[in-house]
């Protein structure tokens, strides 16, 4: 016979404002097997757990459901409180009467009424609940890091100073990212590359970190603690031993004038190339789709001229297969092309750019080798105007959200353009100034005050040319939105922050949750802000959301917390929701009949051929059978079962059916 | 069961607005792009995202300030503004929503007489014949506002050129288009 | 091709030469206009100032009229009346008790299935390359084309692809052997209803398209609304006033622009009727006089 | 059309890993939807046998809703797959059975789409509600003294 104990949680006033939770309890204490049931303000605390312990002791209690907030919340300290007074903690159940009752209806009855429906089906869960051990399993001590910006090199480090070994994987030719791209960077001007290239170079150094740059992961498999990578290497066609990096062959090349995706089009690069001069690797790679030979079958100068004789037209990608305990996903973000603005001109104009071009137009490496001159004519622009939200928060357009990063590098490119032509003028077209962040207002203030940049507060309505000059509508909304015309020499777009390109592909292949803008998904957006739904995989950096460097660098730093916790256990537990095929006493063995179906729904391939023997060998039959460490407890194989000879633990067809015909008794 | 989320204030023009167009004016985050790009802001009294700005606050005072303003009667349906807008509001439609209430109310702006009038003789024409004849309506608008001499010199090269028919075209009436507006007009 | 023709009252009157040239183009064009009957005015730039019911009415009984003639495609070639009767397609296929209220009011059945074409989208299927090949002369001249609004805008309505920068206009006259010019008021707006009311507006709106025009060294703007040529032609006086300047600079109908490339003489485009002399057609030497010298 | 005032009962088998999450993120940004839905928790949709959805017809419910993670997202890589071709075939048996199938309205909800699961839960007491009480599972029952066996 059940004893069974129902706990209600007011949460303060979060369930109590809606909820009559003393009627709840109430109530509930008359269901059929309910022995105790009472409320309490906040049952998380350590007096509301006391409270289950103490019951499960005195009522000798089989079950216990808490009546409280989302089970993705509390069910872990929940069912801790259990085991702490005996309880096995799979008995343990909690009826989600917070996010899903009383913060989405009214105080009403009809919502004192669900919470009670909530909390009957799971008193008709819990009574059907079974004793459930964790399983354990081993941990593979090697990380994947997946992107190769500052947010995959702090990570790859960060994990790599703890001991452990990391493999990084990088899609372009070299790692560096985008802080590799800008000029210099805010609050402080320090030089992007001066801070960044040390690092880059740890990286290719560290004994720990295995690099496979110019490579993408094409698939992860298993589970945490054990997961299979597999690394598409595309070919260099060059042999890395032998190459050194010497740059004859980019001399040789005679297909130059390609763009640079370094210098955002603004520059060119060989088709044989290294993207920039401080590149990790220092090794260049063959642009197969630029390349005169992969074109047309014949050049091969760059061959003639390799003294280390290192070109290999010949080389395929390669497929590699690693095994890693965890993943951290750093794959960065993407500038958004403005053809979604026509109004403003760009790819019409020349002189209308992005930020992160107008970055490599101020930067020492960039095409100009710092100095500002404008594409079309390569004069200095005298006036210049920057529009910030150029596709951000624009529903009808663009995309809807903040991307963060842009006030703060667009009063940085103000200044710095202030410094670079002192008797110029610089326009800043704006919505809000968003510089929360340390030292953030304060130099913003200081581009307005010391630089004095223009600060003029109303979205620009359109540009376009007239004798040379760009002519920018805006209007000056804190003047009553007086008309505000500037006849500007360039415009620099500060366009939003995306999801970079492939990343819904990758998010699908690792099996993480993203949101409608491509961008990753946080376990829990305050509390677990750098873990993936998917455990054992981690995140840092903008491939969650648009992020500066300080913080890409704090979360990647985390990330790579969260890896060396996880490898410092020997073994690790996982939660027991696993199927079972059930077997009964001979002659029938198991209800299985062996159709396999299960086996061919399987996602995890976890379900395997299981021959049931004689003593002396003869077989009786074969029976499909789970194994407990590769099943990941989805139930596919449970609902596609002919004759339900297999269930799932934790969500039982005994347990759900209870639940349905509870709900409506 | 459905709570209704959104609450306004029932009197104003906000959920006047709201109910004739389903256009919430909340949406607006005053960016300024459509004062930025509206070719007849210079000549506005209230620019229009002000206008919106006034709105919002849902008082009676701004809400008389919006319906006696000159701007409503000096956009020109252009839809450069909504076709930039970031959060799609239609302004032109909010326009004629706002011109039709300053008119019931009697609230319209001195200055605007003279487009009311031009509005009333171009519809008067269309209504006695059914068709646009520029004559006719000119000889009304002068009437309703006195501008005797406006275009005088326009008009004998207007004829020579063939552009002013002085007989009016073939009536075709279409009073009963017309006929919910009297109704209107008279309750 | 036959299809339906809606010119609407510009059409009759202060632009007719647009519907002359238009009718003068048609046979080489192998188009044959079939008017709507007994239709009417379709209320721009007033009724929707003044009156909602009114000011679908009237669109909505001649395309109703435009469906008893069995219309599948009507042409409109006046980019007002245009916005309006597709404007009243749009809202009247959302709502359908509208429809129904509508319906009753003009007393005839509506079901808003014809297709309502501008003269751009007629001008793109009809002057093929086969159709140009037989043309006597070609229309060689430095030329903007000028949109306006109501032929881009709302782009909801319209379905135009390139809203700010369109190319529509730009691609036929290439056919005839135009060189259209890049500028920057391509879909400014020319003050269109105030042309009575606030000619002063006018003046300086449609003035600064004109400057720009003169800028890029065009010998001409090409349009495509009746409302847009007799600001920029009519209201000369009030531009000049304006801008402090003198201007030449002729304003056709693209009707016209490819009447001159047919060889029609210059009364059968109606090109006398214009305030400002077109001084591009028969001699072509004097096309430095329209290039914004003042006169 | 039946009154306005009925309360279709309906259960939600939602997948824990989407559209749970997005119930209750619906929760957490306070968006209001109505009270007529109980949802039940499973690890995915790929584990709900549909003989469910018929238990839950003979029980008394109006409507059922079955939703989880957008195709290709879901956290065990399939088992939304497998829901949804089984949808397709049980779909046929119940009109066969004679139970309009507009009682079963099934949609992808992500973990971040909170608005939509209130907008889901909304249109389907609406639309169920202008279906009014399902009567035909029971009906159907007298009529052939059948009884539904699942357990």
């Amino acid at each position: 016979m059940s004893r069974i104990g129902v706990f209600v949680c007011h949460c303060g006033e979060n369930i109590a404002a809606t909820v009559d939770c003393e009627k709840v309890a109430k109530t509930c204490a008359k269901i059929p097997g309910v022995v105790y049931s009472v409320d309490y303000k906040y049952m998380c605390s350590d007096p509301g757990q006391n409270l289950i312990r103490e019951a499960i002791k005195e009522k000798k209690l089989t079950g216990v459901v808490v009546a409280a907030c989302s089970p993705r919340m509390h069910e872990p300290t929940f069912r801790r409180a259990c085991a702490e007074a005996g309880l096995n903690p799979y008995l343990c159940e909690m009826a989600n009467i917070r996010e899903q009752c009383s913060w989405v209806h009214p105080k009403s009855k009809a919502t004192t009424q669900k919470a009670i429906d909530i909390i009957s089906t799971l008193v008709a869960k819990v009574k059907r609940n079974r004793a459930l051990f964790p399983i354990q399993v081993p941990v593979t001590k090697t990380a994947l890091v997946i992107g190769g910006g500052i947010a995959g090199i702090q990570a790859a480090l960060d994990i790599a100073n703890s001991g452990h070994k990391v493999v990084l994987v990088e899609r372009e030719p070299s790692i560096g990212g985008h802080m590799a791209q800008l000029s210099e960077t805010f609050p402080t001007l320090d030089c992007s590359q001066c801070i960044l290239t040390p690092r880059m170079v740890e990286v290719a150094q560290h004994p720990n970190i295995t690099l496979y740059s110019y490579s993408e992961v094409e698939s992860l498999s298993g589970f945490i603690g054990n997961f299979t990578a597999r690394i598409r290497k595309k070919a260099k066609s060059i042999d890395e031993k032998l190459c050194t990096g010497c740059g004859e062959c980019m001399n040789a090349c005679p297909i130059k004038k390609n763009p640079s995706e370094f210098n955002m089009g603004l520059g060119t690069r060989p088709a044989i190339y290294i993207p920039f001069p401080q590149a990790i690797p220092n090794k260049p790679v063959i642009d197969r789709e630029r390349c005169t030979y992969f074109r047309t079958g014949k050049c091969r100068f760059c061959e003639t001229k390799c003294p280390a004789q290192a070109i290999r037209f010949d080389q395929k990608d390669e497929l590699i297969d690693i095994q890693v305990g965890a993943v951290v996903v750093a794959t960065g973000f993407n500038v958004v092309g403005t053809s979604f603005f026509p109004e403003y001109g760009y790819g019409k104009y020349k002189d209308v750019i992005t930020g992160l071009q107008f970055e490599r137009l101020l930067s020492a490496s960039g095409p100009t080798l710092g100095e500002l001159k404008r594409p079309s004519d390569g004069s200095t622009p005298k006036k210049i105007a920057f529009i910030a939200c150029a596709g951000s928060r624009d529903p009808a357009k663009g995309i809807e959200y903040c991307s963060k990063i842009c006030c703060m590098y667009t009063a940085k490119h103000a200044m710095l353009y202030k410094h670079k032509v002192p008797d110029g003028d610089a326009y800043v077209f704006y919505m809000d100034i968003r510089a929360g962040g340390k030292g953030y207002d304060e130099f913003v203030r200081r581009a307005i005050e010391e630089d004095h940049v223009n600060y003029i507060r109303g979205r620009v309505s359109r540009i376009y040319e007239r004798n040379g000059k760009l002519i920018v509508c805006g209007a000056d909304t804190l003047l009553g939105a007086e008309p505000v015309e500037i006849e500007a020499d360039m415009v620099v777009l500060a366009t939003a922050g995306i999801a970079n390109q492939g990343a819904e592909e990758l998010a699908q292949s690792l099996h993480i949750s993203y949101d409608h803008h491509q961008f990753f998904a946080e376990a829990h957006p305050k509390l677990r802000p750098v873990e993936t739904n998917t455990a054992g995989i981690f995140l840092a950096g903008a491939c969650q959301s648009p992020k500066d460097i300080p913080d890409s660098v704090s979360q990647a730093s985390a990330a790579a917390s969260k890896v060396s916790t996880l490898f410092s256990q020997k073994e690790l537990t996982r939660e027991p929701v696993v199927a079972v095929i059930n077997r009964t006493a001979p002659p029938v063995y198991s209800t299985c009949v062996g159709c396999f179906m299960c086996q061919s729904a399987c996602p995890f391939n976890a379900i395997e051929r299981e021959e049931i023997r004689t003593r002396d060998g003869k077989l009786i039959k074969t029976v499909a059978r789970v194994n407990p460490g590769l099943c990941q407890g989805c139930g596919t194989c449970v609902a596609l079962c002919r004759s339900k000879s297999i269930d799932l633990q934790g969500f039982s067809n005994e347990q759900v059916y209870a639940e349905v015909t509870e709900l409506f008794a | 069961m459905v709570e209704n989320v959104k609450e306004v204030k029932s009197s104003s023009l906000t959920e006047t607005i709201l109910q004739a167009t389903s256009i919430d004016i909340d949406r607006c985050y005053q960016c300024g792009k459509c004062s930025a790009g509206c070719p007849a802001a210079t000549a506005m009294d209230l620019k229009p995202s002000v206008l919106l700005r006034l709105l919002q606050t849902k008082n009676e005072k701004n809400d008389l300030k919006v319906l006696q303003s000159y701007t409503i009667w000096l956009c020109l349906s252009c839809h450069t503004c909504v076709t930039r807008c970031p959060m799609d509001i239609d302004l032109p439609t909010i326009m004629d929503v706002l011109r039709r209430e300053s008119l019931q109310k009697k609230l319209v702006n001195p200055k605007a007489k003279d487009i009311v009038a031009f509005h009333s003789s171009f519809l008067n024409t269309v209504k006695r014949l059914g068709r646009m004849w520029e004559v006719g309506m000119v000889v009304e608008y002068k009437l309703r506002t006195g501008h005797f001499w406006q275009d005088v010199m326009l008009a004998p090269s207007m004829v020579l050129k063939g552009k002013l028919s002085l007989l009016p075209p073939k009536r075709i009436s279409r009073r009963k288009l017309f006929s919910a507006k009297k109704q209107k007009e008279a309750a | 091709m036959k299809v339906g023709l809606y010119h609407g009252c510009s059409l009759e009157a202060s632009s007719r030469e647009y519907l002359e040239s238009l009718r003068a183009i048609a046979p080489a064009l192998k188009l044959e206009l079939e008017e709507v009957q007994n239709w009417n005015c379709c209320g721009a730039s007033s009724a929707h100032a003044m009156d909602h019911i009114l000011a679908l009415s009237l669109p909505a009984e001649t395309l109703a009229q435009a469906e008893q003639q069995s219309m599948k495609e009507v042409l409109v070639p006046c980019a007002a009346c245009y916005g309006r009767l597709a404007a009243t397609k749009a809202e009247l296929a959302e709502n359908q008790t509208l429809k129904q209220q509508i319906s009753e009011r003009i007393e005839m059945p509506y079901a808003g299935s014809t297709e309502i074409l501008t003269i751009l989208d007629i001008l793109d299927k009809v002057l093929t390359a086969d159709v140009v090949k037989s043309f006597p002369q070609k229309f060689s001249h430095k030329v903007v084309c000028y949109y306006g609004c109501l032929l881009v805008r709302p782009p909801k309505i319209t379905k135009a692809q390139r809203v700010e920068d369109p190319l529509m206009m730009e691609d036929i006259l290439k056919r005839i052997g135009a060189q259209p010019l890049d500028w920057g008021m391509k879909t400014e707006c020319c003050g269109a209803s105030f042309s009575i009311t606030r000619t002063d507006l006018v003046g300086m709106m449609s003035g600064k398209i004109i400057e720009d025009a003169i800028l890029r060294g065009a010998e001409a703007i090409i349009v495509a609304c009746p409302m847009c040529q007799s600001n920029l032609d009519m209201r000369r006086q009030a531009i000049e006033k304006a801008m402090g300047k003198r201007y030449s600079i002729p304003v056709l109908f693209i009707t016209q622009a490819i009447g001159l490339a047919l060889g029609l003489d210059s009364s059968a485009l109606g090109l006398k009727r214009h305030f400002v002399p077109v001084s591009l057609l028969e001699n072509q030497e004097a096309k430095a006089v329209a290039t914004g010298k003042s006169s | 059309m039946e009154n306005e005032s009925f309360e279709p009962k309906i259960v939600a088998f939602v997948c824990n890993w989407c559209t749970y999450a997005g119930a209750d993120l619906t929760g957490t940004s306070r968006i209001k939807y109505a009270t007529n839905v109980r949802i039940i928790r499973f690890p995915c949709t790929g584990r709900i046998d549909y003989n469910l959805i018929l238990k839950a017809f003979e029980r008394g419910a109006d409507g059922v809703i079955v939703s989880g993670c957008h195709p290709n997202d879901c956290h065990y890589t399939s088992g939304n797959f497998h829901a949804r071709r089984r949808w397709i075939v049980f779909r046929g048996l119940l009109e066969y059975m004679g139970i309009d199938p507009r009682r079963i309205i099934f949609s992808w909800v992500s973990a971040a789409e909170g608005a939509k699961w209130a907008d889901v839960v909304n249109r389907a007491v609406t639309e169920v509600r202008q279906l009014g009480p399902a009567k035909e599972f029971n009906e159907m029952r007298k009529s052939q003294a059948f009884e539904f066996r699942s357990v």
